[in-house]
């Protein structure tokens, strides 16, 4: 198997690569959202797009989120292949009903006579000084109805490969990129048949004393406590969960099985937000390897505050996360 | 406003004899539905188009069959039937049954047949709407001459989404047309409580979309209106709104047992005259174009089929409790177990 | 402290007769939502109210939930108090961003200048084949966004009484009745000013062998496995959670260190509900207690079907409840 | 349309130099913002009202102060300055201090001065505009004749829920104003491309709302279109909906440095002849209502009052870390901790 030169990136034009790709590859991808074409998107995925394919299938919409939701979900229905940008998630609150009550439920209520090949896609979690309305994280609220995919990924590899997955997958896949990760680097194979599968989650750094579980850009922190707790001698393993639903738990109760320990990460609010949901699953699975509480770190159960002082307070950091690394350890 | 039925009508007798057959085939087999609930054989809500018969009918008459989209609520046994529906599974569906359209899964308000077009079956109000002209959107992107035919009722036609969906409908000139179904009730909320001004036709009109009031208890009448406004759009490529006033004659569902709640015995009377089934029935016997007997025998003919269809569906078997986790995905399973 | 005397009453007229005691008291409050007026709500909770108050306090809506739970929250913003009945809860997804994003935030955004005292209250979970759209539990996806409090009462009493709160309250209120538990008997005192608080979690059952942790009608269910289980000489304690946000965990932490043994059960997607958040906190605080791991029952992981037979399959009952406490008893 | 503005003025010299002050006000305060904005005093999103001011201050001319309501969306600085709120709290919030109305909670987007009846300040486009018939319902309820004033972009008049709010305000019979500021762009989305019919005041004529559209870069024609609307509108109990014509000089927000990619130099510096601020200026020279000098020192001394605005907010401390968990609830705090 021949290796395939790698190319370096970031995570935004990896996205974008992927798009392009795709669009050149089937007719019948196509992308819409607000401010996606003209504009060239708020968050610049997009940029480039329109002028190379057109304002046919590269649709600037009105602010109409459940509206233009629905069109694509029943362009979907008969087989085009769709990728909605949200122009962030927290406005895909307003499309929740097209998304959770109609295009996760299409394939059941039919029967299986229909299909929703489509991709949810954008800026997900906190930005700067956002304020309350415009820092949600939806990944864990999607991650809990059945019908859907959700995958978050934390890498500009993992970016490029599960976005293809997304756009050949023949479901609805919510796909999130969360804005402090738009600008990192990395490489990804120069191979337009490259994908990464959903369902698995990976080692990022391998590690015997503890498993840091996340996804998204926590696992970034994560990777940055496991480099912080090297130095104390402490052997962290970073696990990137990526792909929420469905989850790999084999991965993550191999690293529990091996660490017996765990923290779980994520940005969202911390109660009942989705961690919960894979702390306990190790708690259940796990509980004869585990020699200490599974232990979480996740958001402020505040609505997110404007003032940066305050901001940096909700958002989980190297910090939050060390500190429970250290009441287990 | 609706137009006088004191017209020459171009159709065949063997045509409107089809368009006879038709309407007491949806009549039966509603009525058949009801009796189904009240059996218990069927559960859930259950909403009969018992009264608006004439609108389905005449506005599946002028689309192409296997070619246009049809997308409408939960009131949905009509349409897939006369677009050409297994009557079997339909009724196996609303019975729950392993041979539904959706193998028991989606239930009366639910049903879809893809196959032959039919998009469901939503139990949103509104919420079906979008996804309607996304139908509309399809056929356009491929440079097909699809038409989306996209009903909704008088309750939806205040949903937020539906005037999302008018604007970029007419901004995209996309080939869709949506009937309003104005019975004059959102269950049992009275169009003059729920709605501002009741001329609900007037709603397209800021889009710039062609927007008019037809009656919907004509049959004649709307064969017209629905082929008119079917093949404008189909030339035209620009959204259509028509208003299309009927009425439901037996409750908002099957278990809505009090409409003295919210209209008359004496309001359901007058309204009863306007029944679709009647008048076509009159009109046939009249002009001699068929006989007492004949539609006697006819309509026996039907109801023998309907019971034929209930038995069939009522020996279909209900679904195995495995079947639970088919068709959450196209192509993985969910994750099992409580 | 004299006590009251007893009425005898069902759940849905429970929370009838306090709506119109507090209707009685109080010219704010006010009802609105669909056919709840003159068709009398299609549970029939807000019957007789129309005829009594009239159209002004007493408002069928159109079906717009968004539209009507935005014009309440305006309302409460100016100090009125709306009772939003969503004809199920199902329905409210439509209107998330309202309850999410606007009435849950306008204490914080206004930093304490404006208030929210609207209760937002109808069916919640599946009644009976009403499939996929109809069916959901919205409470825990609630539960999560701070700003908000969420209850969901087991019994008649505190249907009363949690709701006399709800109306109370200063901020908004998820009141989520399950559909199933409408027609239960119960007492509640013969007193208007009878409250039962939010916070306090009950024990409705008292044992020493395991724990048994739900809300809403899973409570009742609970109820009757632990009838079941004491007839094979096992001591369940039910543990009814009643009030999911704030959460009495106190109370359920105390019950565990004494039975050592808990399962959570609730009907929503087992897969991310607010019970993963219930058990992990368990499993999380109560480490050293527990002899077993905290188990979870919760609904199947997919969209409600409608035939009976598998519908039965995904919403939990007492075998299934009674399948997972045999497991780590 | 708009009507023509050689109208002989009833205002008097003095009230027409407090709107010019007013005027300037608003423009020096918004260009400080954006200036705070480029330093880094300021964050997240910022959206100034420069260009569009003779609307608010027209409007704001009409209304009760401390009886009338007023709701907007995230370009919201304006507003609660013409309504009587402290600016040193309204600028102390823009930069996230513990002075500012929302202690620094809510920033730019997210300003409210509630004593003074200015309900915000939203950030979700479409989401405030069921808030503000809410308003005027609670007027309504407690048999008050207050006013409410709602104000939302063109971009916004397409949301789904505004749709639902226009019929439910016609159906109530709300007094409340929905003036759609028509400022041709929605973000970087031009009229053209986002509403399919650009006369967006149609949008209340299906619900039988009285709707038109107005001039909104004209002062005077706007005072005497704001007065007549809101004395109509607090006599009759009805709703209203204005449309008004004006423009944003400015990006999108602070961090839109790209108008190349959706309009031209060209098209800016035609609208700027229509700048509210010098056309008024112009006016109170020609008609020797003020002089030059006298406008000049009055410029001076508004920008100094904004710079010891500026001054006093920048004094103001950040919030302390614990304020985080202050104000989720009115009487609990949330649970704590990561
Ligand atoms: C979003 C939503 N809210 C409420 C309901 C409950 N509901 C079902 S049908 C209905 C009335 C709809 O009336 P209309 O649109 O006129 O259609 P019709 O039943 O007359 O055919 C209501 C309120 C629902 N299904 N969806
Ligand atoms: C629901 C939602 N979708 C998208 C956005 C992002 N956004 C913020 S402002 C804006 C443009 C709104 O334009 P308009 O309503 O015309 O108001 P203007 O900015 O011109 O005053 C967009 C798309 C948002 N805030 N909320
Ligand atoms: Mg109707
Ligand atoms: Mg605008």
């Amino acid at each position: 198997m021949a290796t395939a030169t790698l190319i370096e990136t970031t995570f935004r034009d990896a996205i974008h690569k992927c798009i392009d790709e795709e669009m050149e590859r089937n007719p019948d991808v196509f992308v819409l959202g607000e401010d996606i074409g003209r504009y060239e998107g708020t968050f610049k995925v997009t940029k480039g797009l329109w002028p190379k394919y057109g304002e046919k299938r590269v649709i600037d919409t009105p602010i109409v989120e459940p509206g233009f939701t629905g069109i694509a979900i029943g362009a979907a229905m008969t087989g085009l292949r769709p990728i909605v940008e949200m122009m962030t998630m927290s406005f895909s609150i307003l499309a929740l009903d097209q998304i959770i009550n109609h295009a996760a439920k299409v394939h059941y209520m039919t029967g299986g006579q229909a299909k929703v090949p489509m991709v949810v896609r954008g800026p997900g979690g906190a930005a700067k000084q956002l304020s309350a309305q415009h820092s949600h994280s939806m990944e864990g609220w999607y991650a809990h109805c059945p019908g859907l995919k959700v995958v978050a990924p934390a890498t500009v590899e993992d970016a490029y490969g599960m976005l293809k997955t997304a756009i050949w997958d023949d479901n609805p896949v919510i796909f999130t990129e969360n804005p402090g990760l738009y600008t990192i680097k990395g490489t990804i194979p120069d191979d337009k048949d490259f994908s990464v599968p959903f369902g698995k989650a990976q080692i990022l750094h391998e590690g015997t004393d503890i498993s840091l579980v996340g996804y998204s850009r926590m696992t970034q922190v994560n990777l940055a406590v496991a480099e912080e707790l090297s130095k104390e001698g402490i052997s962290a393993e970073v696990v990137d969960v990526r792909s929420l639903l469905p989850l790999d738990t084999d991965t993550i109760f191999a690293s529990v099985a091996k660490t017996h320990r765990a923290v779980v990460v994520y940005e969202d609010w911390r109660s009942g937000g989705f961690g919960a949901e894979i702390a306990q699953r190790i708690s259940e699975d796990c509980f004869d390897d585990l020699d200490a509480p599974v232990l979480r770190v996740g958001g402020l159960n505040v609505p997110m505050p404007y003032a940066r002082v305050l901001e940096l307070e909700c958002i989980p950091d190297v910090k939050d996360v060390l500190e429970k690394v250290r009441r287990i350890l | 406003m609706a137009k006088s039925a004191n017209l020459e009508h171009p159709q065949t007798p063997a045509q409107l004899e089809e368009f006879y057959r038709q309407m007491v085939f949806i009549r039966r087999f509603e009525e058949k539905c009801n009796l189904a609930y009240r059996q218990g054989k069927a559960g859930g809500y259950l909403h009969v188009y018992i009264g608006m018969e004439a609108t389905a009918i005449g506005w599946n008459a002028a689309l192409k069959p296997g070619w246009d989209y049809v997308i409408t609520a939960y009131r949905d046994h009509a349409q897939p039937l006369l677009m050409g529906a297994d009557p079997v599974k339909v009724m196996a569906e609303i019975m729950g049954r392993q041979g539904g359209y959706s193998h028991g899964k989606g239930g009366s308000m639910h049903i879809y047949d893809i196959e032959h077009n039919f998009y469901g079956g939503w139990g949103i109000v509104g919420g079906h709407v979008a996804m309607g002209a996304g139908l509309a959107f399809a056929a356009k992107y491929r440079e097909e001459d699809r038409v989306a035919v996209c009903y909704l009722g008088d309750g939806a036609s205040n949903a937020g989404v539906f005037f999302e969906t008018l604007n970029m409908a007419s901004l995209w000139d996309l080939p869709v047309i949506f009937v309003i179904e104005n019975n004059e009730f959102a269950m049992g909320t009275r169009l003059e409580y729920h709605a501002s001004d009741t001329h609900l036709y007037k709603r397209g009109e800021p889009f710039g979309i062609k927007s008019e009031r037809v009656d919907g208890m004509d049959l004649f009448t709307t064969l017209e209106d629905a082929k008119r406004i079917v093949d404008w759009v189909r030339t035209n490529q620009r959204p259509y709104l028509v208003e299309v006033m009927n009425y439901r004659f037996a409750g908002h569902g099957a278990a809505d047992n009090d409409r003295q709640l919210y209209r008359t015995k004496e309001e359901e009377d007058e309204n009863m005259k306007r029944d679709p089934l009647a008048r076509l029935r009159k009109y046939l016997v009249d002009k001699k174009i068929c006989s007492d007997e004949k539609l006697e025998a006819v309509e026996e003919e039907i109801s023998d089929q309907v019971e034929k269809i209930y038995e069939a569906a009522d020996a279909s078997p209900f679904p195995d409790p495995h079947e639970v986790y088919d068709h959450v995905y196209s192509d993985m399973a969910p994750e099992a177990g409580h």
